[in-house]
C-alpha cells in the first residue's frame, strides 16, 4: 500500500496550520477536529487553493484533485448532466462515464433537469458525481452532508458507502461528527489548532482513550464482521466477528461489513440473561475502565480480537462491583450496520 | 426616406458594444478580483471619458488618432490608411465614450459571484481562463444585459465625439444621430422629428426585446 | 464617392450651398459631398487630416489661419457670401409690433444672440448692442446660442421673445410664424463675411476651382440673394 | 386556555393546501410532516405572506407575528445589536430588553459584532432573539435547526428549552424530526398533502399507532416527571413519575420536566434482573403489540398512567412469548431530560 | 483661471445625481419587483433618453420645458418663472439625460436581493416603505455607489443638452463642459487643455474617494 504524503505549512493572521504526515493512498481517511482547528484550511493547501507546502507551484487546476465542498456549489447555468460533464471534459483521462457515476449516486432521472429544483440531498450528490468524473486522484470532502438535515443526510450516506466499496479512490473526508467518520472512513487523522494530534486505522484511534476529542455522545466501536447466515422467519442476519456472533435486523449479503456500535447501546451484566428481549448478549473481558463525567464511566471491552466501548453510570459499575480483567457479559441493543 | 444613417448608427452600436464586451469583460473581472492597491484608481480612471464633454473628448481623439497622433501615426504605418473619418476611427472613438458603461455593469455583476463557485469551477480542471468563460461569464448574464444595453443606447445617442472623429461623411461616418442634428440645425424640424422616432422605435424593439429573452432566461 | 467633390460647409449655410451644388452637379456632372459642422469643428478636423477639398467658413477668421499655415491653398480664399442680422421674435404678443422698440424699451423677458466669442453672428450683435448702449440693459436678459441656428431655437420655441438671428434662416422655411422682424442695419457692426478656401491636400484642385468659380457666378448669386445672403 | 384559529386555502399549481383547525394559545405546537406536505406554506400563510384565509386584508407587518426562517436571514448591514432592535423599534408594545433576551439566548458577548463572523448556531439564535425582541403574539418557526450540524444544533435546543420555559408565547414549531418535536413541543400537528391528519396533546398523539408518519428510528414517548431527589455521590437524580421512579445522570431542580424515551432505548425482560448496568427496570403492562418491519414489533406499554413504546425483535418478541396483557419490566437504557 | 463654471458642474452633477438617486431608486424598487407584463416595456422606455444624440434630446427639452411646453407652462403658472435657462431646468434635464445609468445599476442590486430578507423585515414589522429603506436599500450598496457614479460623472461631461436647455449664462447655467467647448471652438486650446485637466483632476478624486471608500465597506 503506497501512500500520500501531506506537507504543508500556511499562516493566517495568528492561526497556523502545520501539518506533515502520510495517509493511505486508498480508502477514506477521516479529518476530525472541533471547529477552527484547520480542517477546511487543510483541505484548501491540499487542493492547491492556498499557497503552502512544497508543491505550491502546480496550479490547482492540474492537481486532479477531486474538492466536495460543504454546499454543493454547482453551476447554475448548466444542466445537472453538463454540471457532471464540466470536469470530465478538462480532464483528459476520465473516461467514467456519466450514466455509470449517475447510477452509483442514484440521479439518473435528474441528468436532464436544471440543477434549480434539486433538494439539497440531490444537489450534493450532483456534486460527487461531477467529481468523480473528473477522474481525480484525490477526493477531498468537506463536511459534504453537515448542510444537510438529517433525511437528506441519509439520503446520500448509503452512496458514500457504495462509492467507498466500489472505488480504490482514496478520499480524505472532514467531518466533526465522529459518528459519520466511524461510519466512512479506514483511517482517522485528529487534528488539534493546526496541528496533527492522532493519526491511524480507524479501529485503534478510536479506543485510544487518551484523546478528549474522541469524547461525547458519539463515542463507540466498529467491528469487522462477515454475515453468517440469513433467518427469513424474522429477517434477522446473523454475522460472525473475532468475539461470536452477532444478530442485526434485514438482510446483509456483502463479504463483509462494518458495524458500528455507539457506547450508549452497550450496558453490561454478570449474567447472561435469556429473559431479555436484548437480542446480542456476548461474552467480554474489561480492558480499561476511565471516569468520563461526574456520573458516567467509559469501559473498554475486549470480544476476542475486537474492542468496543460502553457507557454505564457510576452507580451501575459500584453495584456490580467491576473491575479490569472481569469476565462480564456485553448486551448491545443496536447496530448500525455499514457495507 | 434616407435609412443609411440608421443603418450606419446600428452597425456602430453594434460593434461598439461587441468591442466592449470583449475588451471590458477581462478588465471588469480583474477588477473584481484583484486585491491590488492601485484597483480604486484603474476603476476611476475608467470612468474619466464620460466626464469630459464629447466634443471636447472628442478633440482630444482627433489629434490622437489623428495622422500626427500617437495612435494614427501607427495606423497610418501599419494600414497605410488614417483612422480618423473612418468607421474604424468611429468605433475606437465610441469605445472610449462608452467603456465605463460597459464596466460599471459588468465588475457589479462579476463581484456579486460567490467565490467558492469559481474555486469550484478550478478544482475541476478549468484553468483561469476556462474558469472565466465557462463559468463567471455565463453566471454574470445580468450584468452583460445592462452593459450591452447602456454602451448600445449611449453608442446610438452618441454625437460629439461622433462628429469631431467621424467628420459626417455620408455613407462612411454620418450616423444616424448626426442626420438628425442637421435636420435640426438647418431648422428642417419635420425631419427631424421624423428621423427620431424611427431612431426611437428602433432603439425601442432592441432594448425590449433584449429584456424580454433576459426576463425569460431569469425566470427559468 | 471618389470622383466627388467632399465640401465642408459650416452648418448656417448647409441649406444654400445644397441648392447651389445641385444647380453645380447639374452643370459639371462632378457630384458633392456635403459635411456640415460648425466652423471651428471643421477646422480642427481639417488641421488633423479630415479629406475634405473645400471648406466654406462661416467667418474670416478660420479660413485666414488655414492660408497662414499653409492647409489652404493660397489664394483661393474667397469671400463667398455676406449674411445679413435681423432682430426676431416668434412672440404672439409682439405682433406686429416693432422689434427694435421691444429692444429698447425693455419689453422681452430674455434677449437671445449666438456666443460673440465663438460665432460671427454673434459679435456682430454685440457690437450692435454696444453702439446703441443697450449692453448693460440686456446683460442679465441674455441667453448664448452655441451658434446662430441654436439661437433660434431658442427663439423660434418660445423661450426668448427676442433674438439676433441670420436673415438666411427666416427665408428657409421657417416652420414657425414671425411675429416681428427688424434688420439690423449693416453699418453698425463688421461685415459678416463667409470665406472659402480649398484646402491644399484636395486630390482634385481642378473640380475644386470649377466649384469656387461656380460658387460666384450668377446662378449661384441667385441663390445666394434668394437664401438672404449679400453677393460681395 | 385560549386558542388560536388557523383557517386557510390555497391552490399553487396542483398543490392544494386546505387546513382548518385551532391550536392552544400557549406552549408549542409541533408542526409534522413529510418533505412538500405544506408545512412552509401553511407558516407562510399565516405570517401573510401568502394570500388566504379570512386575514387576507392585515398586511403582514401588522400581525404581530414571528418568524424564525431556515436560515437566519440576519441583515448583514446591521450588527448584532442593530438586528435584534430592529423589530424592536417598528412594534410599538415591545418592552423586552435586549439585554435580557440576548442572556436568555446566550449571546450577550456577540451583540456588539457584525454578523459577519457568526457561527451558523450563534446566527440562528440572533434571528431568535430578533423575533423575540419583536414581542410578537406567535412565533412561527420553519424548522430553524435543520440548517445547523448536529454540534450547532445542540448548541441552540438549550436556548430553545429555556424559551419554552420562561415564556408562555405560543409557538408553532414546524421540523420533520421528531425527536426534535418531541423534546420541544406539547401539542402536535400532523399534516400530509395539506391537510391535518391528527392535532392534539403530545403524549396521546405521539402513542396513536394508527399514524404511519410517526413511524422509524425515532418513535418513542415521552413521559412528565417531577424530581424526587439527587444522589450527589453518583450525581444521579431520581424522578418520580406515574409508573414509578426513574434515575437519569446530571443534577435538575426544575420542578417538573419532560423525559423523553425512544422506542429503541427500551429493552423488555420477564424478570427484574439486578445483575446488569441498566439503572432503570420499571413494571410495565403491555397494552399493544403492531408488527413495524419484518424484523421488529413495537410494543406499547403503560406505566401507571404514562405510554412508553419500545422496540424489539420479533424474534425476542417469539423468544418470550410476550402477549397483551403481559406484566413484564421495561428496561430503559436512556433518557433524554427536557426543561 | 475662472473656477465658476467647474464649481457649476460639480453642484449640478452631485443635485443631479440625488435627485436621479432618489427618484430612480424607487422605480428601480418597482422594475425589480415586480411581475407585471408590462415591465420590459417600462425597462426599454427608461432607456430611451440616451438614445437620441443630446442635442437633439436637448431641443425637445427644450420644447417642453419652454414657456410655451407643456410643463414649462405649468411650471411658469406655478412659480412665475421660467425653466428654461435656469439652474432647475439644466437639473431636470440632466435627470432626464443620465436617468438610465441610475436605473440601470440599482435594478440589477435589488434583483440580486435575496426575497427572504425582505420578508423577514416584513414579518419583524416594518412596512414594504420601511423595509425598502431600511433593509433593501442599505443592502444594494454597491449598486447605489455605480449609479452615482455614472450619472456624476456622466452630468460633468454633459453638454449637449445643457447647453441647449441652460443657454450658457455665466454663473447660472455656463457648466465647465460649454467653457471647455467654447475654448476649443475658438482655437484657445492651451485653456482648453488647462480646463479639461483640472475637470478630470476634479472627477478623479471624487470617484477614487467613492471606490476606495465603498472597498472598505465591501471587505468590511
Ligand atoms: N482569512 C483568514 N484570516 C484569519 N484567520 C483565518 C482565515 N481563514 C481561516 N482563519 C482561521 O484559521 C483557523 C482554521 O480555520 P478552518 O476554516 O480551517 O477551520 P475548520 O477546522 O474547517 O473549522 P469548521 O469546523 O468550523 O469548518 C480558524 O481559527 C480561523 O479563524
Ligand atoms: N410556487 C410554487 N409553485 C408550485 N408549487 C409549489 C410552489 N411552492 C410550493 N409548492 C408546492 O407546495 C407543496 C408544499 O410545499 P412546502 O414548501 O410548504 O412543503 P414543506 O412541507 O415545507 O416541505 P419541506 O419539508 O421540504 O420544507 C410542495 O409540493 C411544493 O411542490
Ligand atoms: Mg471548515
Ligand atoms: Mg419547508
Amino acid at each position: 500500500m503506497s501512500a500520500i504524503t501531506l506537507r504543508h505549512f500556511l499562516r493566517k493572521a495568528s492561526f497556523v496550520l502545520d501539518v506533515d504526515t502520510t495517509i493511505p493512498a486508498t480508502g477514506i481517511t477521516g479529518v476530525f477536529g472541533e471547529s477552527g482547528c484547520g480542517k477546511t484550511t487543510l483541505l484548501r493547501c491540499i487542493a492547491g487553493l492556498e499557497r503552502s507546502g512544497d508543491d505550491a507551484r502546480v496550479p490547482v487546476h492540474k492537481r486532479r484533485v477531486g474538492y466536495v465542498f460543504q454546499q454543493p456549489q454547482l453551476f447554475a447555468h448548466l444542466s445537472v448532466r453538463r454540471n457532471i460533464e464540466y470536469g470530465q471534459r478538462r480532464n483528459p483521462g476520465a473516461t467514467q462515464s456519466v450514466e455509470d457515476v449517475a447510477q452509483l449516486l442514484g440521479i439518473e432521472a435528474l441528468l436532464d433537469r436544471s440543477t434549480d429544483g434539486l433538494s439539497g440531498g440531490e444537489a450534493q450528490r450532483v456534486s460527487i458525481a461531477r467529481v468523480l468524473c473528473q477522474s481525480p486522484q484525490l477526493i477531498l470532502m468537506d463536511e459534504p452532508l453537515s448542510a444537510l438535515d438529517e433525511r437528506r443526510r441519509n439520503d446520500v450516506l448509503p452512496y458514500l458507502d457504495r462509492l467507498h466499496a466500489e472505488s480504490r479512490l482514496p478520499i480524505i473526508y472532514v467531518s466533526h461528527n465522529i459518528g459519520e467518520i466511524c461510519r466512512l472512513s479506514d483511517h482517522l487523522l485528529i487534528l488539534d489548532n493546526g496541528r496533527v494530534v492522532a493519526e491511524g486505522g480507524l479501529q485503534e484511534t478510536l479506543m485510544r482513550t487518551d484523546l478528549p476529542q474522541l469524547g461525547g455522545r458519539n463515542s463507540g466501536g466498529v467491528i469487522e464482521a462477515t454475515p453468517l447466515d440469513y433467518d427469513g422467519e424474522f429477517d434477522l442476519t446473523r454475522f460472525s466477528f473475532s468475539g461470536g456472533a452477532i444478530r442485526v435486523p434485514g438482510r446483509y449479503d456483502s463479504p463483509t461489513v462494518r458495524l458500528r456500535v455507539t457506547a450508549n447501546d452497550v450496558s453490561l451484566s454478570r449474567v447472561a440473561a435469556d429473559s431479555s428481549t436484548i437480542l446480542n448478549i456476548l461474552p467480554a473481558v474489561i480492558e480499561e475502565m476511565r471516569a468520563e463525567t461526574d456520573a458516567t464511566e467509559l469501559v473498554k471491552l475486549a470480544l476476542g480480537e475486537d474492542r468496543l466501548l460502553a457507557r454505564i453510570t457510576r452507580q451501575s459499575s459500584r453495584r456490580l462491583g467491576l473491575q479490569v480483567g472481569d469476565s462480564i457479559f456485553a448486551q448491545i441493543k443496536s447496530v448500525t450496520v455499514r457495507r | 426616406m434616407d435609412f443609411g444613417p440608421l443603418w450606419l448608427s446600428a452597425r456602430l452600436a453594434f460593434v461598439t458594444s461587441l468591442v466592449l464586451i470583449v475588451l471590458g469583460a477581462p478588465l471588469a473581472w480583474w477588477l473584481s478580483q484583484t486585491r491590488s492597491r492601485w484597483q480604486p484608481v484603474v476603476q476611476a480612471i475608467v470612468a474619466m471619458p464620460i466626464v469630459l464633454p464629447p466634443t471636447v473628448l472628442g478633440f482630444y481623439l482627433l489629434i490622437l488618432l489623428g495622422p500626427k497622433g500617437a495612435i494614427g501615426a501607427w495606423w497610418v504605418e501599419l494600414s497605410g490608411d488614417a483612422l480618423t473619418f473612418s468607421f474604424t476611427g468611429l468605433v475606437i472613438a465610441s469605445c472610449v465614450y462608452s467603456l465605463p458603461f460597459a464596466i460599471q455593469p459588468l465588475q457589479n455583476a462579476f463581484e456579486s459571484l460567490p467565490r467558492k463557485t469559481i474555486e469550484a469551477a478550478w478544482t475541476l480542471g478549468a484553468s483561469r481562463l476556462d474558469a472565466f468563460f465557462s463559468v463567471a461569464v455565463p453566471l454574470s448574464l445580468r450584468g452583460f444585459v445592462s452593459a450591452i444595453v447602456l454602451s448600445f443606447a449611449h453608442t446610438l445617442g452618441e454625437f460629439g465625439v461622433v462628429l469631431m472623429v467621424g467628420g459626417n461623411i455620408p455613407g462612411e461616418t454620418r450616423v444616424v444621430s448626426i442626420a438628425i442634428y442637421d435636420h435640426v440645425e438647418t431648422l428642417n424640424y419635420a425631419a427631424a422629428h421624423q428621423l427620431s422616432l424611427v431612431l426611437i422605435a428602433f432603439a425601442f424593439v432592441a432594448l425590449f426585446g433584449m429584456f424580454l429573452i433576459n426576463r425569460r432566461w431569469q425566470s427559468k | 464617392a471618389d470622383d466627388s467633390l467632399s465640401v465642408a460647409v459650416a452648418s448656417n449655410f448647409h441649406g444654400t450651398v445644397t441648392e447651389i451644388a445641385t444647380g453645380f452637379t447639374r452643370a459639371t456632372q462632378i457630384p458633392v459631398n456635403l459635411s456640415s459642422g460648425s466652423t471651428g469643428k471643421l477646422y480642427a478636423q481639417i488641421v488633423n487630416g479630415a479629406p475634405y477639398d473645400i471648406f466654406l467658413a462661416a467667418d474670416v477668421a478660420r479660413p485666414k489661419l488655414l492660408e497662414a499655415g499653409g492647409l489652404a491653398v493660397s489664394g483661393s480664399r474667397v469671400t463667398y457670401a455676406v449674411g445679413a442680422l435681423v432682430l426676431w421674435s416668434a412672440d404672439v404678443a409682439l405682433s406686429g409690433e416693432d422689434c427694435h422698440e421691444a429692444l429698447m424699451s425693455g419689453n422681452y423677458r430674455r434677449l437671445a444672440m449666438a456666443n460673440p466669442k465663438t460665432a460671427p453672428y454673434g459679435l456682430a450683435a454685440r457690437t450692435f448692442l454696444q453702439s446703441v448702449d443697450a449692453m448693460e440693459a440686456t446683460s442679465d436678459r441674455v441667453v448664448l446660442g452655441e451658434n446662430i441656428s441654436q439661437t433660434l431655437h431658442f427663439v423660434a420655441t418660445g423661450n426668448a421673445t427676442l433674438g439676433f438671428v441670420a436673415l438666411s434662416q427666416l427665408r428657409s422655411g421657417l416652420p414657425v410664424e414671425t411675429a416681428c422682424q427688424w434688420p439690423v442695419p449693416a453699418s453698425s457692426h463688421a461685415a459678416l463675411d463667409q470665406q472659402g478656401v480649398i484646402l491644399s491636400r484636395s486630390a482634385k484642385p481642378a473640380a475644386a476651382h470649377e466649384f469656387m468659380a461656380f460658387l460666384r457666378g450668377v446662378e449661384a448669386a441667385a441663390i445666394l440673394e434668394r437664401s438672404g445672403y449679400t453677393v460681395p
